[in-house]
């Protein structure tokens, strides 16, 4: 009895551990039947493993305690037996066929052409997402919309930390989607563990993939191909609406769209701009030229009391629409609608002391587009 | 005694299939050791490999007819 | 030099040239890889068939064929294909065409890249002629309607009904001006 | 440091030379061994200390240590000072202490040139080191620097890390001619290839393997190269190259490089295995015919890695029963190590110790490599934390456990001094302990859907990434013991007998210990 006093203090410490903390052990069964199926495939391998180590291991400890010296085993003398040996090859080769049999019709499923309700292109972008639903113009971008200081830790983390983004990727209950996967930079990858849809967007080539999610709610994931920097911040947040909602939101959407587009004809005063200009700049310059307009010597030029933002409106204009290359600078001109940029380029010719005073109008920005 | 060439390569043959499988009795591998050169197990082992590679490829061809691929 | 030596350098002289061999053979893994894609249209690449026999349409089949337009990053070209979806019957021939802008203040050169999905309908989908085939160029402020002249072959696998033909536009003008040493910023396009 | 010093009386031959001309200038076997691992082990703590960096950032949620720049750059110089700093040199330190003296050899074939292809490993990894503090910073795009982010994207000091790679390539490649020539050519008289003990059969495969696929790795880093440099387009789509292609050359070598990392170890484990379970190990011919089947059949599997890339359904189904059927004849040798110790009468000195955790848990590393391998399942695992807990378990107590054994096992053999046992159980129990509680939790991290190669991450993956970070930290801090008790096992301790273990059987246990520093000059007689 003695020998097992030893074990008392790890079971302690594992009963110790906080019940309320998140211990997620699994996959997702998801929210579709491909991924449930998927689900199966990996419970079957799984306990296919556990059983085939129980077996394993157990003969090797019980050899351990049984044929120690100390307890005065004396070593037998063969070394050889190849018909044990054919065996315990045949066993395991006879497993994985009946595990390639079901792997096989899940993978055939997968790569299934019938026809789809609703085709949606997603663009990997160096470090957010675009969606653009094929014949029904909508298009836009979803990055991830965790403000800085939360992960500076200057704030505190809200429940969905990094896995929030500004306009999530509708789509309706129960009807096939067929997402078309590319890339404008480097390699990205697209993956929602509930639709158990993963597949990478590679530069000048398009991959395609399907889902039936089949219960409404909101579906996470993340980018899971190293894509520079910020590879852990651009999450993906799948909404999965009734057929009436996905129509309500098709109908919002596209108002919005017009809606933009008017608002650039109107008059912006220098406030409205600023403050617009402001939110904007957080969600798509802070990363890189930080909140404070100070940049990353040596990485990100600073902003404040540079010559680019401060002097010359043309020049300035013509780095946020068509970005520099060879550089991290993106081209914002096909990024942003004309009210953000001119919005933007206002607040960084007049935040942090730049006070030039100049105020851009969208009409500037259109008629430069045009 | 059949003539030694043509047995040994079907002999090859037949080790190479047995390293493929991961087994050989210790007679057999005497036996492989102590004749011909080398080369001869080495190509032959090239050669299985291929097999194995268009073994492979007819499985898969198999399993998407079989799927009414 | 005893036995051993020169046994010695005859083994390490093939295992060096092993190595040499394994290295060509890295490098004849690329034009390997192509004729593999071509074969399997991995990757959706596609055969440029240059003309071909027109042979009557075969009416009991309608493929839906979708294009894209991709911008690569740094392209800041107004790119979309003129129809989103068209139905073809395989063997007819079709005319489609892509729109382009180039809205900078300079000359620009861009290179399109085809891609189609799903990967297996890529060698079914041959495109007599095509503005991917050589180099666009556009001046400041032109635009253009760029052709693609395209037939699908019979031989499509049943189960194929849609098909995806992409382009991604890359601004190859850098590119072509490394032959000149460019010395200030200033003379690059203002992109 | 004069490990092998004492100069045997019935040696005629001149002892080491003196001071550091010694090293520099050695084409003696074993110092050439003892620098290969003195390399290794200051690469495994170099590229340990930037594991512990990469943990203790990813010890809670939120940025807290590093910007995520500096955090590709360590998990990207983590993995290449592991795979090409730490494993490779260390078993390539193994083989040229114990080979020429297992085959009854006195040295290697080609003495200079394996001078030689040490002395480069320490320029090419300080020349990859000091990529960290050049303008741009270091290499960011993860150890298997996939183009266009290793190519459009890199930074300025991508060209020397390329060279870095081409040097670590020619080393390796020279190494494994030399293991060659003195295997094949070099045996004493009746040292037959049919008893070529099994550590120095599967440094031959895997010698073999190095030749085949180092140069095809020097290959796609000439190609970037030309991409970055000379206009070149092999993968870049603009110039009509492709992405993917890199990833088929890349994995090409990947694949048989991961044989190359394990092959030495079953070395290992089946030599110390037989010893301390005082039986000859079962079913030797097997061993050696699955071992030499893995150096064509690892050519085969390569796109297991690229199952998201977009292949074609039969592409996919090829490379799955592919990996599935050759998983089998590699997996199934863990059998061979039970069989061994099953009616043997074993005791548990350190050495076994490790082989004994190398058999376990490099067989749950199989077991998820096997789940892997299902194409379905790995659009759910591939490029999560589950595929890093899997090459972890089996490269840390698969690779590394095996390295540490085979140190313990010899070391008395090299020293003449046997090595603190009571040091080197707590060396065991510690590393044993991080190890698990470091990758285990890993699994669950993977499947519950976190990413690889982020800085931060959501707050449902918190708990068990604190959990690895303390395994981590307990994992690493260990390894001090590791080096304190080889450097006292050096200075002095218990004098080791020529037979050294009690079970031990093989030509380098007939040499007295430690082993003088040349052996073998007249070839022995082998019963």
């Amino acid at each position: 009895m003695i020998k097992r006093v030893w074990l008392l203090p790890w079971i302690g410490l594992f009963l110790s551990l906080p019940a309320k903390a998140a211990w997620e052990v699994n996959i997702t069964p998801g929210a579709t039947a491909i991924s449930r199926e998927v689900y199966d495939l990996h419970m079957i391998i799984f306990w296919i493993c556990v059983a085939i180590g129980v077996v394993v291991f157990g003969v090797m400890f019980w050899s351990i305690f049984h044929h120690r010296k100390s307890r005065g085993a004396e070593a037998r003398n063969f070394h050889e037996n190849t018909a044990v040996e054919i065996l315990w090859t045949l066993i395991p080769f006879v497993i994985l066929i009946a595990m390639a049999i079901p792997a096989t019709a899940t993978l055939i499923k997968m790569y299934d052409n019938t026809d789809s309700d609703i085709d949606i292109q997603v663009t990997g972008y160096q470090w957010k997402w675009r969606y653009q639903y094929l014949g029904q113009d909508i298009d836009f971008f979803s990055s991830l919309s965790t403000p800085r200081e939360q992960i500076n830790n200057e704030a505190a983390k809200g429940e969905n930390y990094l896995l929030e983004v500004d306009n999530p990727l509708v789509l309706p209950v129960g009807q096939k989607v067929r997402f078309l996967f590319t890339a404008a930079d480097v390699i990205h990858s697209w993956w929602v563990p509930d639709l158990a849809v993963k597949k990478d967007a590679i530069p000048g080539f398009i991959n395609e993939s399907w889902a039936i999610p089949e219960e409404p709610g909101i579906y996470r994931g993340q980018c899971t191909e190293l894509c520079g920097r910020d590879h852990g911040f651009m999450p993906i947040v799948v909404e999965v609406k009734s057929q009436a909602d996905f129509d309500l939101w098709l109908a919002d959407t596209r108002n919005a769209a017009q809606a933009q587009a008017a608002a650039a004809s109107e008059e912006w005063t220098l406030e409205q701009l600023m403050e617009r200009g402001e939110q904007v700049y957080n969600t798509s310059c802070a990363a890189c030229h930080q909140a404070t307009g100070q940049g990353i010597p040596g990485a990100f030029p600073a902003l404040v009391g540079s010559p680019m933002v401060t002097t010359d409106i043309d020049a300035h204009i013509n780095i946020v629409l068509h970005g520099k290359a060879g550089t991290a600078m993106q081209a914002f001109g096909a990024q942003l609608n004309a009210v953000d940029l001119a919005a933007v380029i206002t607040y960084e010719r007049n935040a942090w002391g730049n006070d030039t005073g100049d105020s851009v109008s969208p009409q500037r920005i259109t008629e430069l587009q045009q | 005694m059949s003539d030694p060439k043509k047995n040994g390569l079907f002999k090859a043959a037949l080790s190479a299939l047995a390293a493929m499988f991961g087994v050989q009795s210790e007679r057999n591998r005497q036996e492989d050791f102590s004749s011909g050169s080398p080369l001869r197990y080495l190509l032959t082992g090239v050669l299985m490999v291929a097999l194995f590679v268009v073994g492979v490829i007819l499985l898969v061809r198999l399993a998407l007819m079989l799927a009414g691929g | 030099m005893d036995a051993l030596g020169r046994k010695n350098r005859r083994l390490v002289l093939q295992l060096v040239l092993g190595g040499i061999l394994m290295f060509g053979f890295g490098f004849a893994l690329v034009p390997l890889y192509d004729v593999f894609c071509r074969i399997t249209g991995l990757n959706g690449k596609i055969t440029n068939t240059g003309p071909i026999a027109a042979e009557e349409a075969d009416t009991s089949r309608d493929i839906r064929v979708q294009f894209i337009g991709i911008n690569n990053e740094a392209m800041p070209w107004e790119f979309r294909p003129t129809l989103n979806t068209v139905s073809v019957n395989p063997g007819e021939m079709r005319q489609m065409a892509y729109f382009a802008r180039n809205p900078t203040s300079a000359r620009m050169v861009a290179q399109a890249i085809p891609s189609v999905t799903p990967a297996e309908a890529a060698q079914y989908l041959h495109k007599v002629s095509c503005f991917c085939f050589d180099q666009q160029a556009l001046d400041a402020d032109e635009d253009m309607e760029m052709p693609l002249l395209f037939v699908i072959d019979k031989k499509l696998p049943a189960d194929i009904h849609t098909i995806t033909l992409s382009y991604t536009l890359f601004d190859i003008t850098p590119r072509l001006s490394t032959g000149q040493i460019i010395k200030d910023d200033t003379q690059r396009s203002t992109l | 440091m004069d490990t092998t010093l004492s100069v045997d009386s019935t040696e005629h031959g001149h002892g080491p030379a003196k001071g550091l001309g010694r090293w520099f200038f050695t084409t003696n076997h074993k110092d050439i061994g003892t620098l290969y691992l003195w390399f290794s082990l200051l690469m495994f703590l170099t590229g340990g200390c930037m594991a512990l960096m990469i943990r203790a950032e990813l010890f809670q949620p939120g940025l807290q240590l590093v910007q995520p720049e500096f955090f590709n750059q360590m998990t990207t110089m983590h993995g290449l000072i592991m795979v090409f700093g730490a494993v490779m040199p260390a078993f390539v330190g193994l083989a040229n202490w114990m080979i020429p003296i297992m085959v009854g050899a006195p040295d290697m074939a080609l003495p200079r040139m394996n001078n030689w292809s040490f002395w480069i490993l320490p320029f090419a990894f300080s020349l990859m080191l000091s990529t960290l503090f050049m303008e741009g910073g270091g290499p960011n795009f993860g150890w298997t620097f996939y183009a266009p982010l290793s190519t459009t994207y890199a930074p300025p000091s991508v060209t020397f890390f390329i060279f870095a790679v081409h040097m670590m390539g020619f080393s390796s490649i020279m190494g494994a001619i030399n293991i060659i020539a003195t295997i094949l050519n070099m045996r004493a008289p009746g040292m037959t290839m049919m008893k070529l003990p099994l550590f120095v059969w599967t440094w031959l495969i895997t010698a073999f393997l190095l030749i085949a696929v180092m140069p095809v790795l020097a290959g796609v880093v000439t190609m970037m190269l030309m991409d970055i440099h000379f206009g070149t387009s092999f993968f870049n789509a603009a110039g009509g190259g492709d992405p993917v292609l890199f990833q088929h050359v890349f994995w090409f070598f990947g694949h048989p490089e991961v044989y190359i990392m394990i092959l030495p170890a079953f070395g290992i484990v089946s030599e110390i295995i037989p010893t301390f379970a005082r039986k000859k190990l079962f079913g030797y011919a097997s061993m050696v015919y699955a071992t030499s089947s893995i150096a064509l059949l690892s050519f085969l599997v390569w796109a297991h890695h690229m199952f998201t890339v977009g292949l074609p359904l039969a592409g996919e189904l090829f490379f799955m029963y592919a990996t599935m059927l050759i998983a089998v004849p590699t997996g199934v040798k863990v059998f061979n190590w039970v069989a061994t110790m099953f009616h043997g009468s074993m005791t548990f000195e350190t050495p076994m110790l490790f082989a004994l955790a190398f058999v376990v848990l490099f067989t749950i590393g199989g077991f998820s490599g096997l789940m892997l391998a299902i194409a379905p399942a790995d659009f759910q695992y591939h490029d999560t934390y589950f595929v890093v807990a899997h090459f972890h378990y089996v490269l840390v107590p698969g690779a590394i456990f095996s390295i540490m054994a085979g140190a313990y096992y010899w070391l008395p053999k090299w020293t003449g001094h046997m090595l603190n046992e009571r040091l080197g159980k707590a060396h065991f129990w510690l590393s044993f302990i991080g190890v698990n509680v470091t990758f285990f939790p890993m699994h669950f991290l993977g499947l519950a859907g976190m990413p690889r190669r982020i800085p931060d991450y959501a707050l449902q993956f918190a708990d068990f990434n604190a959990v690895a970070s303390v395994g981590a930290f307990i994992f690493g801090l260990s390894q001090l013991l590791f080096v304190y008790n080889i450097i006292s096992c050096i200075r002095g301790g218990e004098r080791a007998t020529d037979q050294v273990w009690e079970g031990s059987h093989g030509l380098e246990w007939t040499l007295p210990s430690p082993a003088p520093y040349h052996t073998f000059t007249q070839p022995p007689v082998i019963k």
